[in-house]
């Protein structure tokens, strides 16, 4: 009987211990490879990389362009970095911008929501909306923000007028609510036929 | 050590019917869960309301139609379904099967009222958080008749291949009939809670 | 299928070896992978449970030494606030949700159905089940947090911090969804423990002779069906907050910020007894063996138990004694907390009774039982300090609560729970831990221990507040921090003498015989580890005592099947027997089923149309596990 | 164990020399805590050394063969019931004394103050309401109030959930989004009394921390008339020169400055921040080299806060810095 139980000992507690070091091998080595790849949320930009998000450059009729070869090395955060987004919808409150684009939906100034961009979708565009101003009443707010928050107000513009609802989004305030949220993609669901408010700019 | 035979087990039945079933309490164990959990949402509705200046926030009271209509249904389908219990427990095959199909028909028919009953609340989730307790209210017993409706549609099939005519399953369809009768009993207090206490 | 049924297959027809043999075909775990992802034995599967639970608790002891680190200076610069924040949430939920409370019931699965002389824990797929989907979500919190994405809203979660306008990305929602992974863990063991402990029970051993240890779990479990819905509840919402904009807790429209604190502190607190009742049973178990007598005041400590755990649902309030609400609910809930210190009391004076009565020999596990009364008088005495609420408005939420509740939970519950590892070690692993080692790493957590908390009392009275990443160097609290941190290093010394002892005795301890310490629970009246089958043949009960009532010749019962795996069914009170019935064989599907949850809860953290998709393959996964294999098991 | 009291006893002592410490009262409401907590610790330490007195006799204690056990049952049956019975006399006094003291920390129905208390991420907004001719005015991180008077404070939140806590004042109390709670505020002499958040509110609740001025009737008088005024014009050409570079840099688009074109709201009102003894919450005294070092770097020293690093030439960054240290 005795050697019977060593046996069955033996048969269970294998098993369990190979379980045991094999999740916890798996844990280490995946933990190990995930916080290589990790992304830490980034609280203080170093000047120099922000005076270098200073440096994009715009084509010359003001629509699109290139960013700064360091946006790429930081990995696009003003994109795809919830908490950049996040911080973006609070300086859209706090830099007034609701005083013309509304929620979104516009007012005095263009909407932002209904999947129409006078000046392109593409992020240099906006941050050079945002920085210089655009004709027709657009001020500029190089003189109010400093250029990191330029960007992240504008990866915030450009969520909640995407086409596709995407996984880095605010969601909701704790607000009262005026319109869907940004992860539910308002540029479709209020698609509106054609441009609201004034006429883009000249043409070159 | 040495041990000596007092009781013999040899005349007692292979399997439990009723409480001597393990299943049985398992099943009583997770209605248990599942009841405070159903308790809980009424908590929370009665909470957001006494907070409320007016309520329902920003909606009328639901129309009482569909949910009316439900209702009753749900309470015409507890005759059949204590019929079935009993043919279960008298582990008659024939009866079993017929009954397993009209409950599965009465499992699916709420659900087509359900889907009337979402609007009639006239109120959607993201609205307001009036809005917000009627619609996972609404969903949580959804969900409940949903699994009791696959859980019916399982055991049928079952008792129509060649593992039916056994005590074994007999149980399961009487485990399911206290299950059902679980279901219908919770949405008497939602049914009052989501469609009278608005209009109080 | 009747000829299979007679009496060549019963337990009386063959000799001790003859039936060990045919037993150990029926009931072994087949070796080799897949038996290792199929087993439903609760002891292989409670033995996973402890050892994770474990592993879980070393990851949480080394966050702790990292705060620590950081604390022992002011305004030190080795972690950033967004780490620190993260990793005292880390702390928190890990220690609570990852190691507490699964650790307490993992202990239950592997003993309970020892206690009561069955040979498997009821629904016993669903308990492999239950073990996957907590692998599942402690595995979820520890990678998220690797990836720089573990939450950082503290343990509780408060909205609106934790909520869709401030807590950005996905932090939050991998709380939310591994609260939901370790629910449906500890609810489907809480089922088990209930339905086992109703059911199963030994013939004979009717409600007042069920082991203390056996009454505490049980009222555990009732605790865990009660309280957890109200944390499923609050998860929910606010994953739907989050996710798909409902509005529970925004005020702007009708929602109610500390409505999430009512549903969680429901929980909450309960929460803390639901770790506590257990070690209350550990400390019977214990001081009755080691006392040489039974537990002073049976009635009176099941009486205690079962008080403890229905005055569990009254305190919640007293975790919000500076949010605001009404005077007079606050006076009641101070009247309701102070009152739970009467059956807390009584379960001290009934063991220091014991005590007194009995011939201590002063072992390991007593050792730690003698700590553990030390220390939780301390926590149960700051806890009735914490429950008046004046006294509460200037330590809510400073060190000196969190002073408080780690004496109430590593004095009220680690303490025991050591002191349990030393005492069921043997029967665990078949071979026993070191007494010398053992009274080190007793004497170095102790005093580790008490050194790193105490002054986080005075630390808080002094208007330290918790979950500051940092202080200021006018603050006067520098030469106490640094001292809680060198001690802190005492304690982890301590703990890893414990991990390096567990691991040494593991593999090379000296052979347990099956009843080392003369104890007299049914537990050891088998082989130490138990064999597959738990028993050969069914005790039979005719006191609190088996063991010692009848200690060479235990009286047993006989006529069980042994081609299919088959226990007893007696009734809830006075255990006699109703049914021989089959015990679910070995299956593949729980790990299925719970891999489809798995997928769809993380993928609901995504997209709500997750749950759509993806409980067609749950339900898949549910439909291979219950359906008929046509196996003696399914016989009827 | 006899350490661990002595510990205490030495911890209660020196308590009276920290500068935020529940055992360092110096208003009504906190007195009467402080008395009960002394009361409440007292009592607990009393039954601890009982209780481990009985275990230390219990586990050592001779013992004797063939006593009766009957009778010896019986005996610890009384005991064990006696300890019960003191048990719920002393958590009845106890929950007595308590409720006792709740009652005399409620906040009355009238107060001679109130004033507004409004917690963001992560520093305290202040507003005095008018009375009289006086104007209202706002400010930050600093309150000011008369001593020997009844200040009712008005909790708010903007944000997430903050908790009021001045110990040597009064008890915590939560500032609630969505709701509006009342503390009680009262210094029996003058000084200065620093307190912190107490309720964890992200990144920087470590500095989150705001001082309570008690002063003479007379001083805080005459310290509300000079606040609801505009800020002075500098006469110092460094500090003119900041005043201009102020209100074209961003600055002026987050922080108001009565008087000014600066009238931004989502940072704090630096209308009087010379006159006010910190700056940032409490994180440093209110020194040109302090506001400087954090104008120029505001994320080294408390990261994630909500002041963006603006870039400055050093001559812009010390004129603002002396603008700032001049705006009394």
């Amino acid at each position: 009987m005795g050697a019977e139980n060593r046996l069955t000992e033996r048969t269970v507690a294998n098993p369990t211990s190979a379980l045991a070091a094999g999740a916890l091998l798996l844990l280490v080595g995946v933990g190990g490879l995930l916080g290589w790849l990790r992304q830490p949320r980034e609280l203080r930009l170093d000047p120099p990389a922000a005076a270098d998000l200073d440096r994009f450059r715009p084509m010359p009729n003001g629509i699109s362009g290139t960013p700064p070869q360091s946006y790429f090395a930081l990995g696009k955060p003003y994109e795809t970095d919830a908490y950049n987004l996040s911080q973006g919808k609070r300086l859209y409150a706090w830099f007034g911008c609701a005083a013309c684009h509304g929620d979104g939906r516009g007012g005095a100034g263009p909407s932002l929501v209904d999947g129409w961009w006078l000046y392109g979708p593409e992020m240099v565009s906006i941050v050079a909306s945002i920085r210089d101003g655009r004709p027709h009443g657009m001020p500029a707010f190089h003189g109010r923000m400093t250029i990191e928050q330029i960007w992240q107000l504008a990866g915030y513009v450009q969520t909640i007028g995407s086409y596709t609802p995407k996984i880095a989004a605010p969601s909701r305030n704790d607000d009262k609510h005026t319109r869907p949220a940004e992860n539910r993609g308002p540029a479709i669901i209020l698609f509106d036929e054609g441009p609201v408010g004034p006429e883009p700019g000249p043409s070159p | 050590m040495k041990e000596g035979t007092t009781l013999d087990l040899t005349d007692l039945p292979p399997h439990g019917l009723g409480t001597a079933s393990v299943s049985w309490w398992g099943t009583l164990a997770f209605m248990l869960i599942e009841g405070t959990g159903f308790a809980l949402s009424i908590v929370v509705y009665l909470y957001l309301m006494s907070l409320a200046q007016r309520w329902p926030l920003d909606a009328p009271p639901p129309d009482l139609l569909a949910g009316t209509t439900l209702t009753a249904l749900l309470v015409a389908s507890l005759v059949p379904n204590i019929v079935l219990a009993r043919w279960a427990r008298n582990q008659d095959l024939l009866k079993v099967r017929i009954g397993l199909i009209v409950m599965s028909l009465l499992g699916m028919a709420p659900l087509i009222l359900r889907a009337f009953e979402f609007p009639a609340m006239h109120i959607k989730w993201d609205q307001n958080a009036y809005g917000s307790i009627v619609w996972v209210m609404l969903g949580l017993h959804t969900t409940h008749i949903l699994t009791d409706l696959v859980e019916t549609l399982v055991l049928t099939c079952l008792m129509f291949s060649r593992h039916g005519d056994n005590a074994r399953r007999f149980g399961d369809v009487s485990d399911n009939t206290m299950y059902w009768n679980f279901v219908v009993a919770t949405w008497l207090p939602m049914y009052a809670c989501l469609y009278w206490v608005p209009r109080l | 299928m009747t000829g299979r049924d007679g009496s060549d297959s019963r337990d009386t027809a063959f000799n001790d070896a003859e039936l060990d043999r045919r037993l150990a075909s029926v009931w072994s775990t087949p070796p080799g992978l897949w038996g290792i992802l199929s087993t439903v034995d609760h002891k292989i599967i409670g033995r996973r449970y402890i050892t994770t639970a474990f592993v879980f608790l070393a990851l949480g002891g080394f966050l702790s030494l990292l705060m620590r680190l950081q604390l022992a200076q002011p305004e030190a610069r080795f972690i950033g606030p967004d780490r620190y924040n993260q990793i005292f949430t880390m702390h928190g939920t890990n220690m609570m949700f990852l190691f507490a409370v699964p650790v307490m019931q993992a202990m239950a699965v592997y003993l309970v159905p020892l206690m009561v002389g069955t040979r498997n824990i009821a629904f016993p797929r669903l308990n492999a089940f239950s073990y996957w989907i907590y692998l599942a979500g402690g595995l979820l919190l520890w990678l998220a947090f690797v990836l720089d994405a573990g939450p950082d809203i503290g343990w509780f979660a408060y909205v609106p911090l934790s909520g869709p306008q401030y807590a950005a990305g996905k932090r939050a929602d991998i709380w939310a969804q591994m609260i939901t992974f370790t629910e449906v863990s500890a609810l489907a063991v809480a089922v088990e423990i209930v339905v086992t402990v109703f059911k199963q029970r030994a013939p004979g051993m009717s409600l007042d002779r069920i082991p203390l240890f056996v009454w505490s779990m049980l009222v555990t479990s009732f605790l865990v069906i009660l309280a957890m819905p109200a944390i499923v509840i609050a998860s929910t919402s606010l994953i739907l907050d989050r996710l798909v904009e409902t509005h529970f807790f925004n005020p702007a429209e009708g929602g109610d910020v500390l409505l999430w604190q009512h549903l969680f502190w429901f929980f909450g607190h309960p929460e803390v007894y639901i770790i506590f009742l257990p070690a209350v049973g550990m400390v019977s178990s214990i001081v009755a063996t080691f006392t040489r007598r039974p537990v002073f005041g049976y009635l009176a400590m099941v009486m205690a138990i079962i008080a403890t755990g229905v005055l569990a649902f009254g305190l919640w309030v007293h975790h919000m004694f500076v949010a605001g609400l009404p005077r007079l609910g606050q006076s009641f809930f101070t009247a309701s907390s102070m009152a739970i210190a009467v059956p807390a009391g009584l379960q001290i004076f009934c063991w220091l009774a014991t005590m007194w009565a009995g011939r201590p020999i002063f072992k390991t596990p007593f050792l730690f039982v003698i700590g553990f009364v030390v220390t939780f008088v301390i926590g149960g005495l700051t806890g009735v300090m914490v429950a008046s609420v004046p006294f509460d408005t200037q330590v809510h939420d400073t060190y000196f609560v969190v002073a408080h509740f780690h004496y109430v939970l590593i004095g009220g519950a680690v303490f025991p729970l050591l002191g349990a590892a030393y005492y069921w070690f043997p029967k665990l692993t078949g071979r026993m831990m070191s007494e010398t080692l053992g009274r080190w790493v007793f004497g170095l957590i102790f005093a580790g221990f008490n050194l790193t908390f105490f002054p986080m009392h005075i630390l808080g009275l002094r208007g330290m507040p918790r979950r500051i990443y940092t202080y200021q160097p006018e603050m006067p609290w520098s030469a106490l921090n640094m001292f809680i941190s060198l001690s802190a290093i005492i304690l982890a010394l301590g703990f890893l003498l414990f991990f390096v002892d567990a691991i040494r005795s593991a593999r090379s301890g000296a052979a347990a015989p099956s009843n080392p310490w003369g104890a007299s629970t049914l537990e050891w009246a088998t082989s130490s580890p138990p064999p597959p089958y738990n028993f050969a043949r069914l005790p039979v009960v005719g006191s609190l005592e088996p063991l010692s009532d009848h200690s060479d010749d235990l009286p047993v019962a006989a006529g069980l099947r042994v081609d299919r795996r088959e226990l007893l069914v007696s009734s809830v009170v006075e255990a006699i027997p109703e049914a021989r019935e089959s015990s679910s064989g070995d299956s593949i599907w729980p790990l299925w089923a719970a891999l489809a949850t798995s997928a769809t809860l993380i993928w609901s953290i995504f997209t709500p149309w997750a749950v759509v998709w993806g409980s067609i393959p749950v339900a898949i996964a549910l439909i291979g596990w219950f359906w008929p294999k046509g196996v003696p098991e399914d016989e009827s | 164990m006899r350490a661990v009291s002595a510990l205490l006893i030495a911890a209660l002592a020196s308590g009276c020399s920290g500068n935020q410490s529940a055992l360092d009262p110096h208003g009504a409401p906190a007195m009467h805590v402080e008395h009960l907590i002394i009361g409440i610790i007292a009592i607990c330490t009393v039954v601890w050394v009982l209780v481990m007195a009985t275990l230390g006799v219990a586990l050592l204690r001779g013992r004797r063969a063939g006593a009766d056990n009957a009778k010896h049952e019986a005996r610890l049956t009384m005991t064990v019931v006696a300890a019960v019975a003191a048990t719920v006399a002393i958590i009845a006094g106890v929950t007595i004394a308590s409720f006792y003291t709740t009652r005399n920390i409620g906040v009355p129905e009238s107060a001679a103050l109130t004033i507004t208390v409004r917690g963001q991420q992560w520093w305290w907004q202040v507003f005095y309401a008018g009375a009289g001719a006086a104007p209202g005015f706002q400010t930050a991180n600093e309150i000011h109030i008369p001593i020997r008077t009844d200040v009712h404070l008005r909790l708010e939140s903007l944000d997430v959930i903050h908790s009021f806590w001045v110990p040597s004042l009064a008890g915590k109390q939560d500032l609630v989004p969505g709701r509006s709670n009342s503390v009680l505020l009262r210094a029996e002499k003058s000084g200065v009394y620093r307190g912190q958040c107490a309720e964890f509110c992200g990144l920087q609740h470590s500095h989150m921390a705001i001082m309570v001025v008690a002063e003479a009737p007379a001083d805080y008088d005459r310290w509300a008339a000079s606040q609801g005024g505009d800020a002075m014009t500098p006469a110092d050409p460094d500090a003119a020169a900041g005043r201009a570079a102020f209100l074209a840099k961003p600055c002026a688009a987050c922080h108001t400055v009565r008087g000014t074109p600066a009238n931004g709201t989502t940072g704090p009102d630096l209308t009087h921040i010379g006159g006010r003894r910190t700056i940032a919450a409490g994180l440093m005294e209110t020194t040109r080299g302090s506001l400087a070092a954090w104008i120029a770097d505001p994320q080294t020293l408390k990261p994630g806060n909500n002041m963006p690093m603006v870039p400055l030439t050093s001559a812009e960054l010390q004129n603002i810095s002396a603008y700032m240290e001049s705006l009394k």
